[in-house]
């Protein structure tokens, strides 16, 4: 799949430029790194040693990767609740992910937040919101922030295919561009909602680039299971950004091999489907493409034995860590630190 | 008498209401194909079609105005909103227009429908998937609003809310899910605005809603047992109409008032019904009503933490032991 | 200005279809009718016998005089605080609109709802909803009773340009399509929100036709103040509605003559923009065009003599209505006729 | 001193904070060009720019999440809800997000902003834009809630809004804005959570809020005159952070409560504020809390009925005579 873009001059759209081994291989340690914590914490489940939801995006690490090492370090994402690689690709530790999953107190929100608000302040990573559409108005508002001081940072927004038919995804849109905001808004278009297909509820066949035109944006489709077309789609964003251009919105196509969320067996997809996109698998297409420009299989072996090693670290650290003391109840509510409603 | 679930007598109390009534449609994000998140709704597109039973987008405003303007044109819509807490994507819908219009329009619009969500917590989802909104409903004139503990009051209370010509929220509660109970056989309606005593006692009246029932009525079994403690438990079911008849006349006869509600701390309906009691049955009271909430603040995901948070059996046997010694 | 149609087969646009003289008197009539109320309502703020705000539609009556005419007895009309016209095109009387304004037991709400909540039901005027884009997804779920029912109704929802950037809008849209709904939503575009320039707040020119793609639609514009191209556009999008070829999305171009409501002098206007929108006023154009088309002056004449008679006489039937009983503070919050909330 | 209107006293306040940090911007629907619909925010445009005060499509939710998200990242917005209405269009941003997202992070993030909006009825507006919602906001954990009732309190709390690192939703009624009183001269701070003794009395204590306030006073005249009452009123003020020292003092010195809201019957902060006397000084209590509301309907529009749904002095006068007689 190639990248397709439709109208108006300076595009967002990705140039053909090369990208360098170095690079290459971050987005390949980067992939691995998402999909191997993210295998981990399925395990994990099984063993419930995770407790209540729970909401993988095996299959659509390009994505997270790619935007992760294209991103200005002091650049802000804003994700939803399928954002432990979102997450954890602005730099924010495993056991941080992995014991907010188990509820420890290691985790990043110390077990106060859960796996679906997964947040590194820190590392840029703004927050992971689990109602559908809020989150992109308040990465506007970020990027708000950036051009009232003047500062040049992006803020990078992550949402499905089904947050398309939300209001706020609307208003967000509109608004940005209006006030020409550095905000890139980047669809994932796994093909379902929670367990209905997209296309059975949305108007048009692309939910979000069949609808960039409504704010006078490009239209952008990128294959989002190859990291390096997302990588130049994302400088390319990230640029136009920085430059005072205002917002893009990208619809990155991809799948999600595992159910919507921890409860769903997936029995929704057509026979074969699964199959299909696991031939596309982003690290399958990935390797292949490193081995073909060169790199040795000793080198990949070593990067993905060495996520592996970090993954495992980070499990028995969160295993070891306990639950979240019971004071941490009545802890930040307030700026002040504490929860008092009265005096 | 069959034993159902609580999560499958949802879709039983909404089956028996489609194959009486024509004019009952189902629609909401994932209840048809997938019979619901939290499988309460299978089975239903399989009996009654795709015309009746949809699938919708992510859109709960357009879900909510939908409900609203086929019930103003000769349907009764029941709409499911899939977590209570995304009532809040879609207030104005609810509180501005279907709870207004009718009386706005000097009663030419009537607005008979139904809908539906998962509230409250206990099953580790965070904050914004837990809530226990039934107190923003409550606080809105032109609202039902309905609560059911058991399998036969969500059958019962469905058919009733559903062939009501009032606009009825109905909250079911993830934590009951799995309970099992008793459902008479045959038809099944119930009344809305009646209120039940699930126990008698002599000492304390305790007051309690959806989850907080079977917990209160584990907490009465414990004062008596181990402090000689008797307590009347009320199930309130219905916080719109409110049987304040049934709720002050048990308050009256043991002169001891405790609220057990998942809101938290501030303007909960526990504070609701505490003020109708101080305000009403002053006199018959003993001593101070005390409310038993979730402490006003967001409610937090692990499990140590949320248990600690949502009132337990511990915490209202302890703190009615206490008030009453 | 012509009525511009972009892409799409199966069109809601007007076909060039001749339209008979009566239903030109018709047009006429009705826009007369609309617009004396509307002149007296203002007169009756001067005189302090409306309270409360009022949004009048002076300049905009072609749109709803257009498909008062072409619409069926039996479909729905959903419209906003500004729908004093709507709701009369439909058959509800001036006394009821008059009466209350004023705040009268004959007015259409027996005075409970105030001018921002017209409804004659038994008119088909399902409402007047005085939030911003609310009504949309209303009118939406009266086309779905249609639907399911077969009875070949169409809900019809006017709104303003503004309207186009709140979130309910784009949900109803998404959803009608999806649904293929008997419903056409009437945007008019009157230039401004409340005293901002639509431009000034919109990602794109024309706020409704430029998203129609975004909901597979065709993008509609057409002379708001020419009651006969209205006229053809509504025929063509309640014919496809019927046809149960689904929603149509039209923008009409229009003015308000006065400002956003009572106590609003518009001064934000730039000057000369309203001189240059009265010479095209739809009742001068009208006037005009019967005139061409060989109608005698003394019947025009009579017509609006016979407007300015109806306007008189529920003025005065409003002017001696009564203030409504207290009682009805306690009636029809439910549909046992009470409001109580106990027992 | 100066005296101003308590519409020219909102954009005092604002005035006097942006001029003092930059980081204060503001927005919302006709805000700048136009001055605000109510003529609160009229010179602001001219004095800062149109970089810090912007006028916003009617997108509520896109006006408080980019207030959100500006507050995380280094700005201090105010942000502007045309009629406290219209929280039902954005009430997910509001109570979902901003409330949460400190607590839910454990801290991580900090959201100081200002969501200011016109609250209350009494100008016939309807009833779909005449509500009172600060109930709404006070039964969400995470949110203060401030409500002036005179041109120095909307200068002082607006400063001392502006200048908490919390989310604080400002309710300015409409019913005042042309209510003249004086502000002191300088920069003018007040302090959140604090309530305001405005009348001292003794045989009850009325506790009031916003427009309620001086038609609390009012009627405390009318009962110290023609009936031998002496009240003391209680300006609320702020809600979160409550100040219940205050207010249960003042209870228990007269021994009588009286709560005056404009709020629907169910669920008002008059029935949080009476829970907790109700627990907290019920032995202080000489009898019934009584609390004067709007009954829970939906407000009515034309002026005899708006009027008759609304607490006035005569209904507070006729309340508290009765129950003290
Ligand atoms: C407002 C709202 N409605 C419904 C949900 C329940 N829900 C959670 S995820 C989801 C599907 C989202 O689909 P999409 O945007 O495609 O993201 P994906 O899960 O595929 O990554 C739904 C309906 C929600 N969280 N918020
Ligand atoms: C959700 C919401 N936000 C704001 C308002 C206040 N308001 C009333 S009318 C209006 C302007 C609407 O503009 P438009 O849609 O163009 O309609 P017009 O008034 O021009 O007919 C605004 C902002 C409202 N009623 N509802
Ligand atoms: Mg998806
Ligand atoms: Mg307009």
């Amino acid at each position: 799949m190639a990248t397709t873009v439709k109208r108006k001059p300076k595009a967002a759209s990705a140039a053909v430029t090369e990208i360098d081994r170095d690079t290459r291989l971050r987005l390949y340690q980067l992939q691995l790194e998402l999909r191997y914590c993210e295998k981990r914490a399925y395990d994990l489940f099984l063993q419930n040693l995770i407790k209540g939801t729970s909401h993988l995006a095996l299959g659509q690490e390009a994505i997270a990767a790619a935007f992760g090492v294209a991103m200005r370090p002091d650049d802000w994402t804003f994700c939803t609740y399928r954002g432990h690689a979102h997450t954890q690709a602005r730099g924010a530790s495993m056991e941080g992910v992995l014991g907010e999953l188990m509820g420890r107190v290691c985790g990043l929100l110390k077990g106060k937040g859960g796996s679906m608000h997964l947040t590194d302040v820190e590392k840029g990573a703004m927050g992971s919101y689990a109602i559908v559409g809020a989150h992109l108005p308040i990465a506007v508002g970020a990027a708000l922030s950036a051009q009232y001081r003047g500062t040049k940072q992006v803020a990078v927004c992550f949402f499905g295919d089904g947050t398309t038919n939300i209001g706020a995804f609307h208003e967000a849109l509109n608004l940005a561009v209006v006030w020409k905001l550095p905000v890139v808004f980047v669809c994932e278009n796994n093909l379902y909602m929670e367990y209905t297909p997209i296309s059975a509820v949305t108007a048009v066949e692309h939910p979000a680039a069949d609808r960039a035109s409504a704010y006078g944006l490009e239209s952008i489709i990128v294959d989002g299971n190859d990291a390096d077309e997302v990588y130049r789609v994302a400088q390319a964003a990230l640029a136009r950004a920085r430059d005072g251009d205002g917002p893009s919105l990208i619809e990155a196509k991809t799948y999600r091999h595992s159910g919507h969320s921890r409860a769903d067996p997936a029995k929704y997809r057509p026979p074969g489907e699964l199959e299909k996109w696991l031939e596309r698998d982003p690290l399958k297409i990935y390797r292949e493409r490193l081995v073909k420009l060169g790199v040795s299989r000793q080198v990949l072996d070593d990067m993905e034995a060495e996520a592996m090693r970090q993954v495992d670290a980070a499990t028995e650290t969160a295993k070891a860590s306990p639950p979240p003391p019971l004071e941490l109840i009545d802890r930040d509510v307030w700026a002040d630190g504490g929860s008092s409603w009265r005096n | 008498m069959a034993e159902l679930t609580y999560r499958d007598a949802v879709s039983a109390g909404i089956a028996q209401e489609m194959r009486r009534d024509e004019r009952v449609v189902f629609f909401g994000e994932d209840v048809a194909e997938a019979g619901g998140v939290f499988k309460t709704t299978v089975g239903l597109l399989e009996e009654f079609g795709p015309k009746r039973v949809r699938d919708t987008p992510i859109s709960e405003q357009a879900i909510i105005g939908a409900a609203m303007g086929a019930a103003m044109t000769g349907l009764r819509p029941i709409a499911e909103i899939m977590f209570s807490d995304f009532f809040a994507v879609c207030w104005d819908l609810v509180a501005n227009q279907i709870a207004k219009t009718r009386y706005m329009t000097a009663g030419q619009v009537t607005i008979p429908l139904v809908l539906r969500t998962a509230n409250g917590g206990g099953v580790r989802f965070g904050a914004q998937h837990s809530q226990s909104v039934e107190n923003w409903a409550m606080a809105i004139p032109g609202l039902k609003v309905v609560a059911p503990s058991s399998s036969a009051d969500v059958v019962g209370l469905m058919a009733a809310a559903v062939r009501s010509d009032d606009p009825v929220l109905f909250f079911e509660h993830k934590f009951l899910f799995g309970n099992k109970g008793e459902v008479p056989d045959g038809e099944h309606v119930d009344e809305l605005g009646v209120a039940k005593v699930v126990r008698e006692g002599k000492d304390a009246t305790i007051i309690a809603l959806a989850a907080m029932v079977p917990r209160s009525l584990a907490a009465a079994q414990e004062l008596e047992a181990d402090h000689g403690i008797s307590a009347t438990v009320v199930d309130v079911r219905s916080l719109v109409p409110l049987d304040t008849r049934t709720i002050l006349g048990e308050v009256a006869k043991t002169g001891r008032m405790f609220t057990v509600e998942e809101n938290p701390r501030l303007c909960g309906w526990g504070a609701e019904i505490a003020s109708i009691a101080a305000e009403e049955c002053f006199y018959d009271l003993d001593g101070p009503i005390v409310r038993i909430t979730t402490p006003h603040v967001p409610l937090p995901a692990a499990d140590a933490l949320e248990d600690a948070t949502i009132p337990s059996v511990a915490r209202i046997v302890e703190t009615v032991r206490t008030s009453m010694g």
